[in-house]
C-alpha cells in the first residue's frame, strides 16, 4: 500500500491500524510509519483513500439522521 | 512444580522492582537498546510505571547476562520493563513507530508515553 | 452546518444563540458575573484522552507533610498512625479563597494541583514518576521528592501487601490488565454517605465516641474474660476518629480565620467584605455544629467531600444534594427569605464548580476508561422519601438550572423518575438534556428500588434512600446500607468471555493462558457446546474478580486504614471498628461492573446462525479470519456485520441469546458472595473502558477487529447496527427483567437537536420516555449534539471548550476526550422519535 | 535577621502569638486567590521573595 500523503510504500500490515471509521463499512484508519500520517484506508481493495484530519470523517454522516435534514454534514 | 510455584515466579516477577531503593539515577537510565524500544515488548495495561510483557519470550528467561536464557513455551510472557538493558537479548526487533502521545488512548504495542522515552528521542 | 452564520457568537444575542441552540454560549452570557468567574478560573482535572492538560502539576507538598507523621508513628495501629498523618496534613496544608468565591475547601496545596494516595499501589507512585508534563519545576528537585517518596512506599502500599496474600496465579493474571481493572483497595474507592447522620456535627460525634471509650475503659477494668479482647483494639480506632474529626475542624476555622484577615486587612469592597465574614461564620460553624442555612449546609458538605479525599481516592462521589439541602433551601428562599433565588444559584452554581475543580491522579487506564474526568461523579437527584412520597423540591430544580448555566462535566446528575414526578421537573430534566448536556440520566425509581431490595434485602424503606455509588447502581443511604468501599476493581472486560470460548481459554493478545481451556472450537459439535465453553469463562471471568476485591475489603482495615470514613459512618463509630469492616453490620452492595458486554450476544448470534444453523462458512474459517484479525477477509466480514443479527432490533435471534447469556450470569451472581455474605450481581455499562479496551480485546466474530473501539453503551447496540429505531432498541431491551436479570442496564441514545426542538419536541421526549417506563427499564441517557458542532468542534477545539457530550455513565466535554471516542460518539446512531 | 512575624503578611493567631498565618495574594493563569500558609512566628524569612517588611 502507498502512503497518500508521503508515498511509502509497505504491506498493509505495516501501516499502524487505528480504528474502523464504522463497523459496518470497509473504510479503516491507519498510520503511515513514515510521516505518521493519518490515513483513510479501504480495507477491500488494500488502498489508502486520503489523509484524515481532525474535524474530518472518512464514513461521512452518522447513521440514522436521513430526514432529520440539519444534521446532515454540509 | 506446583501451579502455585509457576505462578509465584510470575508474580515475584511482576512485583520484585517494588521495594528496592532506586533513586532518581535508576528511574532515568534509558538504555540504547531496551525493551521499550522493541517491536515485541507490549505496554501492560494495568499500569503504566513502564512494565510490560514480551510478546516472544516466556517466563523463566533471562535476558541480562552475556549468555542469555530464552524460554519459548509457557503460560505467561516474560515479564520486563521499558528501560531493562536488551542488548544481550537475540529477539531484539527495532521498533520503527513509537508513539510518545499520551493524549489518544493506549495501544500497548505502540505506546511508550513515558517522560524518559520523549527525553531520549529529543 | 445549519449553523454559518456572518455574526459570531459575541455578537449575537442570546436569542440568536438559543435559535441557533448553541447553548454553551447561551449559558457564557446569562450567568452571574462571579459564576462566569469562577467558571473559567477553574483548573480542568480531568485527563484529555490519556493525558493532563498543560499547567497541571502533581502536589508534593502533601505527601511530605503527611510522611513526616506517619514516620513519627511507624508501629501503631494503622488506623492511630494514619490520623496522626491526616491530621498535620490537614492543620499545615496551605488554603486558599478565590476571589468571587463562597464555598471553602480544596484537597492540595494550589488550584493548580493534583493530589495522590501514595498508600495505596506503588505501580503508580512509579507512573507518576515518570508522567510527562505533572512534574512541578524545579523538575530536579522534584524527581528527587518523588524518588525518595517511592522507595519509601514500595512494597509498604496496600496493593503490594494483598499482592502477597493473593494467590500469586490470580495475582498475575488480575494485573495483566487485560481481564479487568481497578486496585481492590479503598486507597482506591468510594463511599456513600449518610447525611442524616453526619449533620449533627462533628462535635457530637465526637462525644458519641467519648461515650464509647469511657464504657470500653470501664469494661476492661472489669473480670477478665475472652468477650473483653476485642476492645483493646477499639481504643486506638476511636482514638483515631477524635483526631481527625477534631483536625476536621480545625482545618475548617483556618479558612474561618483566612477569611476574617481578608476582610480586616486586606479587602475594600463592602460587599465582598460582608462576604467573607459570612464566609468566615459559616466555617467557624461547619462543620463542628449541625447547618442552620443554605450556605452552611452546603459547606458541611464540600468540608466533608474534601476531608474524605485527603483520606483517600474517593473516584466517585454518591450524593443526592437536592434531598440533603432542599429544606435549607426552602427556609432561606421561600420562608424566611434571607436568600433571593439568584443568590440561591449562585450558591448552587458555585457548589458544581467547587466539585468540579476537585482533582485527584488517575492511573493511566483510569484516565482512559475516564476520558476527560476525574471520577463518576453521578449526583441523584428526584426519586422518593422513604414514604415513598415524590421527594422533587425547589432544590432538584436548582440544580438543574444551575447545571445549565456553569456546564461542568462533572458532577453530572442521574434522576430518579418515577410516576409522581411533576410536569414542571421533567421539564427541567429535558431542557438540561436538550442543552447537550448528556444528563441527567433517567433512571426508573420503581424498578430500582425493587432491584435493590432483590439483590441484597434492604428493606424498602431504606432501599428508596438510594443515590448513585458510581454511575449506575443504586445504594442506599442507611446506616447498614452504606456501602463504604465500591470494590471498582470487579471491572470486567467481558468480551473476553467470547474471545476465550473461542481460543481455549488463551489469550492472545497477552499472550497468556488466562481462563480454563474449554477447547478447542473446531472439535464443537453444536451451539451448545460453544455456548457451554462461554459459561465456564464467564464464570472464571467473575470469579477471579470477585476472589480478589473480597481478599481486598477484608485486608482493607489491616492494609490501608480509614480513621475520617469511619468517624462519619454510624455504625462504625458504635462498634468502634474501620468503617471498611464486612463484620460492622454492612448489609452488602457489591456488583461486578460489566465492560463491554453487548459483544457477546451479538458473536454468539453471528457464529449461531452462520457456523451451526446455515453452515455458510465452518468454524475454521471463522478462527482463521479472527487470527488473521479479519485482514484478507473483508468481504467474510461484512458479511458477519450487515447480515447476523444484531443487538437492538427487535429481532428474537439474537435477543433471546442476551436474555439466555444474562440469566446464566444472575445465576451465578447468586453462587459469589460478598464479604457480608451477598450477591454479586452484573452490571453491564462502559465509561469509556470501550475505547482503553480496544487494542486488548481481539478480533470478534461481530466483525470488530483489534483497535476497533468496543460498543459504547452497557445494553446499547452496536453504533450504527441499530436500524430499526428507537422503539426497537426499547422493545430489545426490555425482553429480560431489570429487576432480577442483573444490577442496572445502561443505555445511550442519540437524538436529533433540531428534531427536539420547541414544545413538540418536548412532547416527542415525553412519550418516548411513557415507552421507556412502560417497558421496565432501569436507565437511559441521551446525547443531543449534532455531527456538525462535533466535527467543528474537532477542528477548533478552543472555540467550544464548554460542549458537553455523554460517554457512558458520565459526561465529558468533547474536547477532552480522545479522538477515538469523539469518533465513537459521533459514530452513534441519530434516532428519530415519533 | 528577618522573621515572618516582622513581614506585612503575617497575621499571628490569637489563640497563639507565637504562630500565625502568612497571607499572600497569587494570580495564577485562570484565577486570583489569597492563600495561607501556616508558620511560626520567629521563623527566619531572609531568604523569603515574599518578604515584605511591616
Amino acid at each position: 500500500m502507498k502512503c497518500s500523503a508521503c508515498a511509502f510504500e509497505a504491506p498493509i500490515g505495516k501501516f499502524r491500524y487505528l480504528y474502523n471509521a464504522r463497523i459496518d463499512s470497509s473504510i479503516t484508519m491507519r498510520q503511515c510509519p513514515q510521516c505518521e500520517q493519518w490515513l483513510a484506508v479501504d480495507e477491500l481493495l488494500g488502498e489508502a483513500k486520503d489523509v484524515v484530519n481532525p474535524g474530518e470523517a472518512p464514513w461521512g454522516k452518522s447513521a440514522g439522521i436521513e430526514g432529520l435534514a440539519e444534521d446532515v454534514q454540509v | 512444580m506446583s501451579r502455585r510455584d509457576k505462578w509465584k515466579s510470575a508474580r515475584d516477577a511482576m512485583m520484585a522492582p517494588l521495594g528496592k531503593t532506586k533513586g532518581v539515577k535508576t528511574r532515568e537510565s534509558v538504555p540504547e537498546v531496551c525493551c521499550g524500544k522493541c517491536e515485541m515488548w507490549f505496554e501492560n495495561a494495568y499500569s503504566s510505571e513502564g512494565r510490560g510483557t514480551c510478546r516472544v519470550l516466556k517466563m523463566g528467561s533471562e535476558i541480562h547476562s552475556d549468555k542469555p536464557t530464552y524460554v519459548l513455551e509457557g503460560d505467561a510472557g516474560l515479564i520486563s520493563y521499558f528501560n531493562m538493558d536488551a542488548s544481550h537479548c537475540s529477539y531484539f526487533s527495532k521498533m520503527e513507530l513509537i508513539d510518545t502521545d499520551g493524549t489518544e488512548c493506549s495501544d500497548p504495542l505502540f505506546r511508550r508515553a513515558l517522560r524518559q522515552m520523549k527525553k531520549f528521542n529529543e | 452546518m445549519g449553523q454559518s452564520t456572518a455574526r459570531t457568537e459575541k455578537e449575537s444575542s442570546v436569542e440568536e444563540l438559543k435559535n441557533r441552540r448553541e447553548w454553551w454560549f447561551v449559558a457564557e452570557k446569562t450567568r452571574s458575573k462571579r459564576l462566569d468567574y469562577l467558571r473559567k478560573g477553574v483548573w480542568k482535572k480531568g485527563a484529555i484522552g490519556g493525558n493532563y492538560a498543560p499547567g497541571i502539576k502533581i502536589d508534593l507538598t502533601f505527601p511530605q507533610l503527611f510522611i513526616d507523621k506517619w514516620q513519627e508513628h511507624e508501629g501503631e495501629a494503622i488506623m492511630l498512625q494514619k490520623a496522626h498523618a491526616l491530621a498535620h496534613v490537614l492543620d499545615n496544608i496551605p488554603i486558599f479563597i478565590t476571589d468571587n468565591s463562597q464555598i471553602m475547601g480544596y484537597i492540595g496545596s494550589a488550584p493548580h494541583n493534583i493530589v495522590w494516595h501514595w498508600q495505596g499501589i506503588s505501580m503508580v507512585n512509579e507512573e507518576i514518576y515518570n508522567e510527562e508534563g505533572i512534574i512541578p519545576e524545579p523538575e530536579e528537585e522534584s524527581l528527587e521528592i518523588l524518588a525518595n517518596l517511592n522507595d519509601y512506599w514500595g512494597g509498604r502500599t496496600a496493593v503490594d501487601k494483598l499482592a502477597r496474600v493473593l494467590d500469586p496465579e490470580d495475582a498475575v493474571k488480575f494485573m495483566s490488565g487485560a481481564i479487568g481493572w481497578g486496585t481492590p483497595t479503598s486507597a482506591a474507592t468510594y463511599s456513600t454517605k449518610d447525611f442524616d447522620y453526619i449533620f449533627k456535627g462533628f462535635e457530637a460525634i465526637l462525644a458519641e465516641v467519648e461515650e464509647r471509650m469511657e464504657e470500653t475503659e470501664e469494661k476492661l477494668q472489669g473480670n477478665p474474660s475472652p468477650e473483653i479482647l476485642p476492645l483493646y483494639d477499639k481504643l486506638p480506632r476511636w482514638e483515631a476518629m477524635q483526631i481527625v474529626l477534631e483536625a476536621g475542624i480545625r482545618y475548617a476555622e483556618r479558612y474561618a480565620r483566612l477569611a476574617r484577615t481578608l476582610a480586616e486587612h486586606f479587602e475594600s469592597d463592602p460587599e465582598r467584605r460582608e462576604e467573607l465574614l459570612r464566609i468566615a461564620e459559616t466555617c467557624e460553624r461547619v462543620p463542628a455544629k449541625p447547618p442552620r442555612n443554605l450556605q452552611e449546609s452546603l459547606q458541611f458538605d464540600h468540608f466533608v467531600q474534601v476531608l474524605s479525599r485527603y483520606e483517600t481516592f474517593e473516584g466517585a462521589w454518591p450524593h443526592r444534594p437536592d434531598y440533603i439541602h432542599g429544606p435549607y433551601y426552602d427556609k432561606d428562599v421561600n420562608q424566611d427569605k434571607r436568600l433571593s433565588k439568584e443568590e440561591a444559584l449562585d450558591l448552587v452554581g458555585e457548589h458544581l464548580i467547587r466539585t468540579h475543580e476537585v482533582g485527584i491522579f488517575a492511573p493511566k487506564w483510569a484516565r482512559e476508561g475516564l476520558q476527560g474526568i476525574t471520577g463518576t461523579w453521578v449526583w441523584t437527584m428526584g426519586g422518593v422519601k422513604p414514604d415513598g412520597s415524590d421527594a422533587c423540591n425547589d432544590m432538584t430544580v436548582a440544580y438543574m438550572q444551575a447545571a445549565r448555566l456553569v456546564r461542568v462535566s462533572n458532577p453530572t446528575f442521574g434522576f430518579r423518575w418515577h410516576p409522581k414526578v411533576k410536569d414542571e421537573v421533567m421539564r427541567e430534566c429535558f431542557e438540561c438534556i436538550r442543552h447537550g448536556l448528556g444528563y441527567p440520566s433517567m433512571r426508573n425509581d420503581p424498578v430500582l428500588v425493587a432491584n435493590t431490595v432483590h439483590w441484597y434485602g434492604h428493606p424498602v424503606e431504606e432501599a428508596r434512600t438510594w443515590v448513585h455509588q458510581a454511575c449506575m447502581s443504586p445504594c442506599p443511604t442507611t446506616k447498614y446500607g452504606c456501602q463504604p468501599m465500591r470494590m471498582a476493581s470487579a471491572t470486567a472486560n467481558c468480551a473476553k468471555m467470547i474471545e476465550y470460548a473461542l481460543h481455549d481459554g488463551y489469550d492472545p493478545v497477552v499472550n497468556m493462558q488466562m481462563g480454563p481451556k474449554t477447547g478447542d472450537p473446531r472439535e464443537f459439535k453444536d451451539f451448545e457446546d460453544l455456548f457451554g465453553a462461554w459459561v465456564k469463562q464467564m464464570e472464571w471471568l467473575r470469579n477471579i474478580l470477585v476472589r480478589t476485591v473480597n481478599l481486598g475489603r477484608v485486608k482493607d482495615p489491616e492494609f490501608f486504614g480509614r480513621p475520617f470514613l469511619s468517624a462519619i459512618y454510624e455504625r462504625a463509630v458504635e462498634t468502634g471498628t474501620d468503617a471498611c469492616d464486612p463484620s460492622n453490620g454492612d448489609r452488602g452492595n457489591a456488583w461486578v461492573t460489566g465492560f463491554t458486554w453487548v459483544e457477546n450476544a451479538d458473536s454468539l448470534a453471528a457464529i449461531k446462525k452462520f457456523v451451526y444453523d446455515e453452515k455458510k462458512y465452518t468454524m475454521d474459517e471463522v478462527l482463521d479470519a479472527l487470527n488473521a484479525n479479519w485482514v484478507g477477509y473483508e468481504e467474510m466480514r461484512l458479511d458477519f456485520v450487515k447480515n447476523a443479527p444484531k443487538w437492538g432490533n427487535d429481532d428474537d435471534y439474537v435477543d433471546d441469546l442476551m436474555v439466555r447469556c444474562l440469566r446464566e450470569v444472575s445465576r451465578h451472581s447468586k453462587e459469589n458472595r460478598c464479604p457480608s455474605n451477598n450477591t454479586w450481581p452484573l452490571l453491564p455499562e462502559n465509561v469509556s473502558g470501550n475505547i482503553h479496551y480496544a487494542n486488548l480485546v481481539g478480533a470478534l466474530p461481530n466483525g470488530r477487529r483489534l483497535g476497533d473501539a468496543l460498543y459504547d453503551g452497557g445494553i446499547s447496540p452496536g453504533p450504527g447496527l441499530d436500524k430499526k429505531g428507537p422503539t426497537a432498541v426499547l422493545k430489545s431491551c426490555g425482553k429480560f427483567d431489570h429487576v432480577t436479570d442483573g444490577r442496572a442496564f445502561l443505555l445511550n441514545q442519540r437524538l436529533s437537536p433540531t428534531q427536539l426542538s420547541g414544545e413538540k419536541g418536548y412532547q416527542l421526549w415525553k412519550a418516548y420516555m411513557k415507552t421507556w417506563a412502560d417497558l421496565g427499564l432501569d436507565h437511559v441517557q441521551f446525547n443531543m449534539v449534532d455531527d456538525a458542532t462535533l466535527r467543528a468542534a474537532q477542528k477548533d477545539p478552543e472555540k467550544y471548550q464548554e460542549v458537553i457530550v455523554r460517554v457512558a455513565g458520565y459526561s465529558a466535554h468533547f474536547v477532552d476526550i480522545s479522538r477515538k471516542t469523539q469518533d465513537n460518539i459521533i459514530q452513534r446512531t441519530v434516532q428519530g422519535l415519533g | 535577621m528577618a522573621t515572618c512575624k516582622d513581614c506585612k503578611g503575617f497575621f499571628a493567631r490569637e489563640d497563639d502569638q507565637d504562630r500565625g498565618d502568612c497571607v499572600m495574594r497569587v494570580t495564577d493563569p485562570r484565577q486570583a486567590y489569597y492563600k495561607a500558609v501556616p508558620v511560626e512566628a520567629d521563623k527566619d524569612a531572609s531568604k523569603c521573595s515574599s518578604f515584605r517588611k511591616r
